[in-house]
């Protein structure tokens, strides 16, 4: 079973990844992606970046993604870590981190998740800068792109 | 036909445009689809008006799980708007 | 650059990524592998793992590979840190972290360097097994082909 | 021909069959590639022997850097003798 949570407190990188290998020694390798907020945003300076959710399906959302990584790669544990609320630059915003016996595994899978994550959980990030003037981030098309890979690999 | 009550959710702006993050309504007997619903809200005033004229840009969830404009919907049914998702 | 060390000290994961974020707000995302002892080797519970290398080269062989993958993604900043000597099941023994503005060049650029590191730094793994047996890893294949991937794409 | 030095490195099961892990050496004059170093210090004794008999299986480095059997040595060269890297 992978850990997901999903908090407005940061997170400590470090504890993630003991409590992932705590008392096992069958891990080889873990992937990890940390995403944090950038200062600007072409060149406008950011003050913050807010993060809204949809908190009934996004625990939903979720464990749907951590199950179907644990359908394609055989984990040995996995963290699905997003915050919520009004971050700063330089902040983490999310943490994803899938352990395999092999590294192929454990890193094809941070990616499948952060891909999927981006697509699929209902999150939603509002830019406020320092000028004083607020835009919803558009979605991405290369997000789109990047997530829809994985439905034709594998 | 009755009408039936949907618990209503906005996120984003489309809860910006519409002034309000949730509420409970009542909703005519023939709205069958999700599709149907978004209509039926577009022509409630100008902030769903202006929350809906985005068209596509508009993403749904019944029921917690992502919904196209075909899928049905009916009495005590949780139903979300927003815009596509940004996280990660 | 990216920060390269060579170590028998554990390492202190928080830190490294703390040490490539400090005093910026560009990066948008760190990927990162953290390589493991595992405690069987099919089956065999294993004592330890003693990692050999060959200093002189390691520090121009890193080099090198750091140089490729700077060159390949346009990078914020990364670290490769590889401990070496005696380490037990479950201990670290590589960190690759590789910063961007966005998270696919950060995850292939990880990718990249665990695989060239795998194939191109000499090091080398001895297996103590609890039973007293010793043997010297022999090179996957797959590890070739996993580092030949990069040949070719790009 | 005159003969020429080489600092000599062996690692992992090279250098445990060896039974060093370094040594400064006298090579003949005619040996000019790395591929005939090899097969002129795989006959030095029964632990070169059995360190060069893998063959295939040995990699080598010249002043820290990969090198083919066909490589060009000469005096001063630092030369390194090893299985396949198995680190990461």
């Amino acid at each position: 079973m992978l850990r997901i949570r999903v908090q407005e407190a940061p997170f400590d990188i470090a504890a993630e990844f003991a409590a992932l290998a705590a008392g096992r020694a069958d891990i080889g390798g873990i992937g990890c992606f940390l995403g944090t907020v950038r200062g600007e945003v072409g060149g406008r300076p950011l003050a913050a970046m807010t993060l809204e959710h949809y908190p009934a399906m996004t625990e939903r959302a979720l464990a749907a993604i951590a199950a179907e990584a644990e359908a394609r790669w055989a984990l040995l544990g996995g963290t699905i870590l997003h915050r919520v609320g009004r971050l700063p630059p330089g902040a983490p915003i999310v943490l994803v981190l899938a352990a395999a016996r092999h590294r192929q595994a454990a890193l094809d899978a941070t990616g499948f998740l952060i891909d999927w994550l981006k697509t699929r959980a209902p999150f939603w990030k509002k830019e406020s800068f320092a000028d004083g003037g607020e835009a919803w981030v558009e979605a991405r098309a290369e997000d789109d792109a990047a997530a829809a890979r994985h439905d034709t690999t594998k | 036909m009755t009408g039936f009550r949907v618990h209503l959710l906005y996120f984003a702006w489309l809860r910006e445009r519409i002034g309000r993050g949730e509420e409970e309504i009542e909703v005519p007997g023939d709205i069958r689809t999700l599709g149907a619903l978004s209509a039926w809200l577009a022509a409630r005033g100008p902030g769903y008006a202006s929350a809906f004229a985005a068209g596509k840009a508009v993403r749904a969830a019944v029921n917690q799980s992502f919904a196209s404009p075909e899928a049905a919907i009916g009495p005590g049914d949780e139903v979300a708007f927003f815009p596509p998702v940004t996280g990660g």
